[in-house]
């Protein structure tokens, strides 16, 4: 496939005419099905994913190897104190262009489904809730790179909306490099947020980070990259999660000074009015 | 299936606690890896590969084969790695768990992906004829990183290998029995290898190679980083856990390079003196110069 | 005791003067061997054949290394979960639990039982093992109401160590029959440290400094693995002192 | 046939969070900064909210609440290992504070028993001694066989026959309400249903409203329970708000209150004299106008939690003057018309915000 | 094709296994492990006796019909030789990993769809019983398999005893038999043509592999070996490789 993006080195501009720094337009809801405990529908450029929360509950009938585990490992049974999360992705047949089918057992979906149950299980406190289970349910829409990403985020804004407590919100993002991996070239610019032609020509990687700290939860990379590239590239995408964080937050505030507004949530009483009393 | 025990709260209260004094069970230091040994079998392309009592069997094989409608120009390069109830009798036939699911996609990522196989050279005749070359990984024991054990069978039985020789002569492809022509090795670009990391604490700030069954079973994340004697990352995968400082995951990386390295010096060592042992009296000097051809790797 | 002690094969025929006949004392036959009427005693795994001619008794030597709960024997045992009336633990992996009271611990009432998390590990004797049923451990001494060490083991480090192994740690005379002197070789190099040895294959560490527990550890399972000698230990033992310094 | 051309309704503005404005602004203005990509009109305006005294108490997951050491951490806060005293938020929702206690209570989650509370429960598994219920929590809560009135008298002692005919009381699939007695450490709820106010329910309809607490759905309030006239010809309707968003519409049946009358006997023997009809699972007949009308107060029901309105006995009776108004007014049916989902429903909770 | 002259055999080979042996013979080298007892599952748990599992795993490949095949005879005649009714409602669980097939050199093997041979399962049924000596599981007996083919060469059949490959290839018949020490017969699955008679002769050729005295320290009876040439002595070979076993297990005594 010929190098779409070597075009970037005359205007610094990327194929969708972003800058190196640049997110994509990230829409975000929660809210969104009325049924569910939580629930979010996130967009990330076209990357377009949406997340239905169930839980804490009582776990159902096991249901054999099929989902994600978290904390203890997969079938700890009786000794296990904390909620399991339990993940399941449906990546629709529609959402990308080749519009391939991906069975149940598609390993890559398998073990999307156990880096999302890990990642979450790092900032949830699956402690608060023994002997049950957190059932997160994902729906690929549409598919322009980061799909990653994109699960983690919405996942992370639909448990925000369910109301289970967690550390921090786990935010993550794609960072890339415009060097192959044939090429040593130190002027090799990082580049945040990939889509779709970016992930296929050029090495990038994902990751999640917890709050707007630098700790990361989650750093996976499937391409051939020189080490000297892993630097840029991990700082470029941890500043990425920061931006998402914060953009996250947003909507989640929005929704809350909505209620407020609307009433449906007392002001509360904070610090600065017990100054008054 | 029968549970898979878990450690008690005091055993892993005490590893955790040792641990933070830079103490392991096995008296190791926090970088060290266990012994790691190598034995090839009497037939090409199977490789035994012990890490302490982690014991890995991989066997690679060739099959000539239709390639994919897709790929017509490629040949078939497939890694299958399935846990018995050897392993433990936790693992039951036919029903893959999670572990599995990981080490298979770690592999296939890391060996696969990474190009290190040259799957263009598998294809003899483009759209009808090319080998499937398939790598079976058996884990005969579990003592904790079947990942970086499984890693390096996997490699080392590829570049063990020797598939049938073949020859094209007017259009007509003939493949040559062992018997007739002494097999040729494979089209081999680069060795990855794999690199664990394990975790500990509420912080992450314990970090620990080659982690034993316990420790895997205490620690509160891994990253595995998949690095050739290059320089270049095949494959990182930290997929959840306990988050982990950007900067000291950048220093795992570079520590992980200077065990592949040692690694991957292992193992061509290993492949000479394996070489010397079927070169009784320098009869294969033909295969020699075969050797000679394949890119250093 | 006769000092003939000949390898024995499953199904193998016992030569007769093996076979103690004292006509005063009933025959007991040992693990190993089994009794197939009217008269013939065949061995059922491999082994040594023992015979003791004072005690009209024979058994065959043997190692095997999965834990058969037998009565009256010391074992450590893991807290899987706890029912109405029992704790339900486990004596070795993935074997069926074995049954714990709550109430048998020492002076222990419906409100003053012990209450033992999932995963704690207690210290406990066999009294009821029978093939048909999950085994039943206690921790207090029926006759005399009393603990006797029994009871939860706290912090500390438990190491798995070969049944046969840990057969020898118990031994009363442990060196001269059992040939370890690693534990006494450990004393004697000054290391403080409580040990709890559990017939099936499960030894219990503890002791302030964890540097010296991992020591205690690793010279238990290096003799063990090692199958090393009466000198061969004191050597290990010096060696990994040294190297705790 | 004479055609009349409708104009066309409009289309109801949706009630869009302010982000949705924002991100629409987001994409015209991005002007590509690079390091100002984060849309600085979305920021700025977020500011201006941020600073109404009204938002100063909402937080979301990882707000630093305090650092000072004086205050005591409550439900929806923690304290990370490596701040020790400092209290972060790991909700998302409004600070309280009861004396030195700061709690956060989420906008919204699932309910979490607490002593005294009163259930709607639905039976999902029957044990030797106890039964499962599902009420809407993190686990199921259990029903202690010796936590309901038995037949024939609350002193007598429960027997084996009573084990073996657990199925007669309860058995699953049966609704109930009761109420939550106590609770295990682990949070799990145990009920009990000793009292006439609780037991099994019948003759009628059951509404789950998701969501609880500070949000929409049902909030711990004054009167769960209460019986109110049906409008247009319908019967009394018996209503009980479940805490934990399980909410029963039934026709009132005055049983009880009739044998007592009939038998003349006092009302402190009542309790003893629970008749086998308690554990009874057959309806009694209703007529149609209740159903009506019980089906509209289900719509009100539905309604408000859609429009995020917090449901109590106050918001439900106006809710259902309203809805009844409104069925006079706009609804074809005339009375029959009980619809009240999408725009109707909105419409009823204008109206009901509107006073 | 040199078929290795004397069985290997090395015991204990798997550290966190209760018995495990690895065995080579023949061209076939095969890893076994034994797990037991242990808790059954629901499934196969039985009221009086234990349940014996066998996998059979090919080095390449995924097993099919053929490894099933192979469990269910190995399942059904080492059930006889364990002493299944003193462990109720558990499990021995026997897994078999082939990791050596010799190789037919004038035949590029399939090996992608693996279809172990006829001829592997001596090696299969020797690994599963030293594994199971190893483990100290309960038998009523040991027992010794050999794989016999009948091959017709210039009219006349002769019989091949540890056939390789090609031999495999070529037979009309190949049969397996195994023995208890008690020289009874505990196996015998055939497939090919063949008579009655011929049969017969497989089993007293088979028997004399399988069946050869003990050699005893009292007894000077000790066959001479040159009236057998065909085959090594399988049931010394066992019980050397125990009593190694067995004097370094109790090298305290």
């Amino acid at each position: 496939m010929p190098l779409d993006t070597s075009t970037y080195g005359l205007a610094l501009l990327r194929v969708d005419g972003r800058r190196w720094n640049e997110l994509r337009r990230i829409h975000a809801q929660i809210r969104t099905q009325a049924a569910a405990d939580g629930s979010s529908y996130l967009e990330m450029g076209h990357t377009k994913v949406m997340c239905v929360v169930t839980g804490p509950s009582e776990p159902g009938p096991r249901r054999g190897a099929a989902g994600g585990a978290a904390g203890g490992g997969g079938g700890a049974g009786g000794q296990s104190k904390d909620a399991e999360v339990v993940v399941n992705i449906v990546i629709a047949g529609f959402s990308s262009v080749d519009r391939k089918r991906r069975g149940r057992g598609d390993k890559r979906t398998l073990e999307m489904q156990s880096t999302l149950a890990n990642t979450l299980a790092a900032t949830l406190h699956t402690h608060l809730f023994p002997h049950s289970q957190i059932n997160i349910s994902l729906h690929v829409l549409s598919q322009d790179g980061s799909l990653l990403a994109a699960l983690i985020n919405a996942a992370t804004l639909a448990c925000v909306d369910a109301g289970i407590p967690m550390t921090d919100y786990v935010t993550a993002c794609t960072a890339g490099s415009t060097s192959t991996y044939a090429a040593n070239d130190e002027g090799a610019d990082p580049l945040l947020d990939l889509n779709h032609q970016e992930e296929q020509e050029l090495p990038g990687l994902t990751v999640a980070t917890l709050g707007d700290s630098d700790r990361v939860v989650a750093l996976v990379c499937e391409s051939r990259v020189q080490i000297s590239r892993l630097e840029g590239m991990l700082a470029v995408g941890v500043d990425g999660c920061k931006q998402v964080r914060e953009i996250l937050d947003q909507v989640i505030k929005a929704q809350g000074q909505k209620m407020i507004l609307e009433g449906t949530v007392d002001k509360g009483t904070g610090l600065n009015d017990m100054d008054l009393d | 299936m029968p549970r898979e025990a878990e450690p008690s709260l005091n055993e892993k209260q005490f590893v955790l606690q040792a641990l933070q004094d830079s103490i392991r069970l096995d008296g190791r230091e926090l970088e060290q890896y266990r012994p790691l040994e190598l034995t090839f079998g009497d037939q090409y392309g199977v490789a035994d590969v012990t890490l302490g009592k982690t014991r890995v069997l991989a066997k690679a094989s060739a099959e000539l084969t239709v390639p994919y409608a897709d790929r017509p120009l490629d040949g078939i390069f497939n890694i299958a790695t399935e846990l018995s109830p050897m392993t433990s009798p936790a693992f039951e036939v036919n029903r893959p768990t999670e572990t599995e699911v990981l080490i298979s996609r770690l592999l296939e990522k890391t060996v696969r992906r990474s190009g290190a196989l040259d799957t263009e050279s598998l294809c003899l005749v483009a759209g009808q004829k090319c080998w499937s070359i398939r790598v079976d990984v058996h884990v005969l024991s579990h003592d904790g990183n079947l990942i970086d054990a499984a890693c390096f069978a996997v490699v080392a039985a590829l570049r063990h290998f020797r598939k049938p020789d073949t020859s094209m002569e007017g259009g007509v492809l003939t493949v040559y029995t062992p018997a007739e022509r002494e097999p040729v090795p494979l089209s081999w670009l680069h060795s990855p290898f794999c690199v664990t990391w394990s975790f500990f604490g509420e912080d992450g700030d314990i970090a620990v190679l080659d982690a034993t069954w316990m420790e895997e079973q205490v620690s509160s994340g891994s990253c595995t980083i998949s690095l050739n004697k290059h320089g270049e990352i095949c494959q990182i995968a930290k997929l959840g856990g306990v988050p982990v400082e950007a900067v000291s995951l950048l220093q795992c990386t570079n520590v992980a390079l200077i065990k592949a390295k040692d690694m991957s010096s292992k193992l061509d060592r290993w492949l000479t003196e394996d070489a010397k042992r079927r070169d009784k009296g320098g009869l294969l000097a033909e295969l020699s110069a075969e050797n000679d051809r394949v890119p250093d790797i | 005791m006769t000092t003939e002690r000949p390898l024995v094969l499953p199904g193998d025929t016992i030569p007769p003067h093996l076979i103690p006949s004292s006509t005063t004392k009933p025959l007991r036959l040992g693990p190993g061997l089994r009794h197939l009427p009217p008269s013939d005693i065949i061995p059922v795994v491999a082994g040594q054949l023992i015979t003791n001619h004072q005690k009209n008794s024979m058994w065959v030597e043997y190692n095997n290394n999965r834990y058969l709960p037998t009565p009256g024997d010391l074992i450590i045992a893991q807290i899987h979960r706890s029912g109405p009336d029992f704790y339900y633990c486990s004596l070795s992996p993935y074997t069926p639990h074995a049954t714990l009271p709550h109430l048998s611990f020492e002076s222990a009432t419906k409100k003053t039982r012990p209450q033992l998390q999932p995963g704690s590990i207690v210290y406990a004797r066999v009294v009821l093992a029978n093939k048909h049923m999950d085994p039943e451990v206690e921790c207090v001494s029926q006759s005399t109401g009393k603990s006797d060490g029994l009871g939860e083991l706290k912090g500390g480090m438990v190491f798995d160590v070969s049944l046969q192994f840990a057969r020898r740690l118990l031994m009363a005379k442990s060196r001269e029959e059992g040939k370890v002197e690693v534990l006494e070789a450990l004393g004697a190099e000054g290391l403080a440290f409580e040990i709890a040895v559990g017939r099936n294959g499960r030894v219990w560490v503890g002791g302030e400094d964890p540097k010296a527990v991992v020591v205690v550890g690793r010279a238990l399972k290096e003799t063990d693995e090692g199958r090393l000698g009466v000198e061969e230990q004191r050597k290990l033992v010096r060696r990994l002192v040294k190297g705790m310094k | 046939m004479p055609i009349t051309i409708l104009p066309p309704k409009q289309t109801p503005q949706p009630s869009l969070p302010p982000h949705d404005i924002d991100s629409d602004s987001d994409s015209s203005s991005s002007n590509g900064g690079a390091d100002l990509s984060l849309s600085p009109p979305s920021r700025k305006s977020h500011n201006n909210n941020n600073n109404n005294p009204l938002f100063t108490n909402l937080v979301t997951p990882g707000t630093l609440i305090t650092p000072d050491p004086q205050w005591m951490r409550g439900h929806g806060t923690y304290i990370p290992p490596s701040h020790p005293h400092t209290i972060f938020s790991s909700l998302a929702g409004i600070t309280t504070r009861t004396n030195k206690l700061i709690s956060v209570t989420p906008l919204r989650s699932r309910y979490t028993p607490e002593v005294g509370d009163l259930v709607v429960g639905r039976i999902i598994e029957v044990q030797a001694k106890r039964w499962k219920v599902d009420i809407n929590s993190t686990t199921l809560a259990s029903l202690p066989l010796s936590a309901i009135n038995l037949p024939g008298g609350i002193l007598r002692k429960r027997t084996e026959t009573d084990e073996l005919q657990i199925r007669t009381f309860f058995s699953e699939g049966d609704l109930l309400v009761a109420e939550v007695q106590s609770l295990f450490q682990d949070g799990a709820a145990v009920l009990h249903t000793r009292s006439l106010k609780y037991g099994k329910l019948r003759n009628g309809l059951f509404v789950a409203v998701s969501g609880q607490s500070g949000g929409s759905g049902v909030v711990r309030s004054r009167r769960q329970v209460w019986t109110m006239e049906g409008r247009n010809g319908g019967g009394k309707m018996d209503v009980i708000l479940g805490v934990n968003g399980y909410v029963w519409i039934s026709k009132h049946v005055e049983t009880i209150a009739k044998e007592l009358e009939q038998k003349h006997m006092g009302i402190t023997n009542m309790e003893e004299n629970v008749s086998a009809g308690v554990y009874s699972s057959q309806n009694d007949g209703i007529d149609g106008g209740t159903m009506r009308e019980m089906a509209r107060l289900r719509g009100v029901v539905v309604a408000l939690v859609e429009n995020g309105c917090r449901v109590d006995e106050d918001m439900i009776l106006r809710g259902y003057e309203e809805a009844c108004e409104m069925a006079l007014m706009m609804g074809e049916g005339g009375v029959e018309d009980v619809y009240l989902g999408g725009e109707r429903g909105e419409e009823l909770v204008r109206g009901l915000r509107g006073r | 094709m040199t078929v290795t002259a004397a069985p290997e055999a090395a015991l204990g080979v798997l550290p966190r296994a209760d018995g495990s042996a690895k065995y080579s013979y023949a061209g076939y080298t095969v890893t076994a492990s034994v797990n037991g007892p242990i808790e059954a599952q629901r499934r196969d748990e039985h009221p009086y006796e234990a349940h014996v599992d066998v996998i059979v795993r090919p080095a390449a490949g995924v097993g099919a019909t053929r490894e099933r095949h192979l469990e269910s005879i190995l399942q059904s005649s080492l059930t006889q030789i364990i002493l299944v009714k003193n462990f109720p409602r558990s499990l021995i669980q026997i897994v078999l990993q082939v990791e050596d097939t010799p190789e037919n050199d004038y035949v590029n093997t399939k090996l992608v769809q693996a279809s172990l041979d006829f001829a592997i399962m001596p090696a299969l049924f020797q690994t599963a019983v030293l594994a199971l000596l190893s483990a100290g599981v309960p038998m009523r007996a040991t027992a010794t398999a050999t794989a016999v083919a009948l091959v017709s060469q210039d009219g006349s059949k002769t019989s091949v005893v540890d056939p390789s490959p090609r031999d495999v290839e070529i037979a009309q018949s190949v049969h397996v038999l195994a023995f208890t020490s008690q020289d009874e017969l505990l196996l015998a699955e055939s497939e090919g043509d063949f008579t009655v008679k011929e049969w017969d002769e497989v089993y007293e050729t088979a028997k004399q592999v399988c069946c050869r005295p003990v050699p005893t320290k009292e007894g000077m009876e000790m066959v001479l070996d040159d009236e057998h040439t065909s085959g090594p002595d399988l049931r010394h070979f066992l019980r050397s490789t125990m009593e190694q076993k067995v004097a370094s297990d109790l090298h305290w005594k």
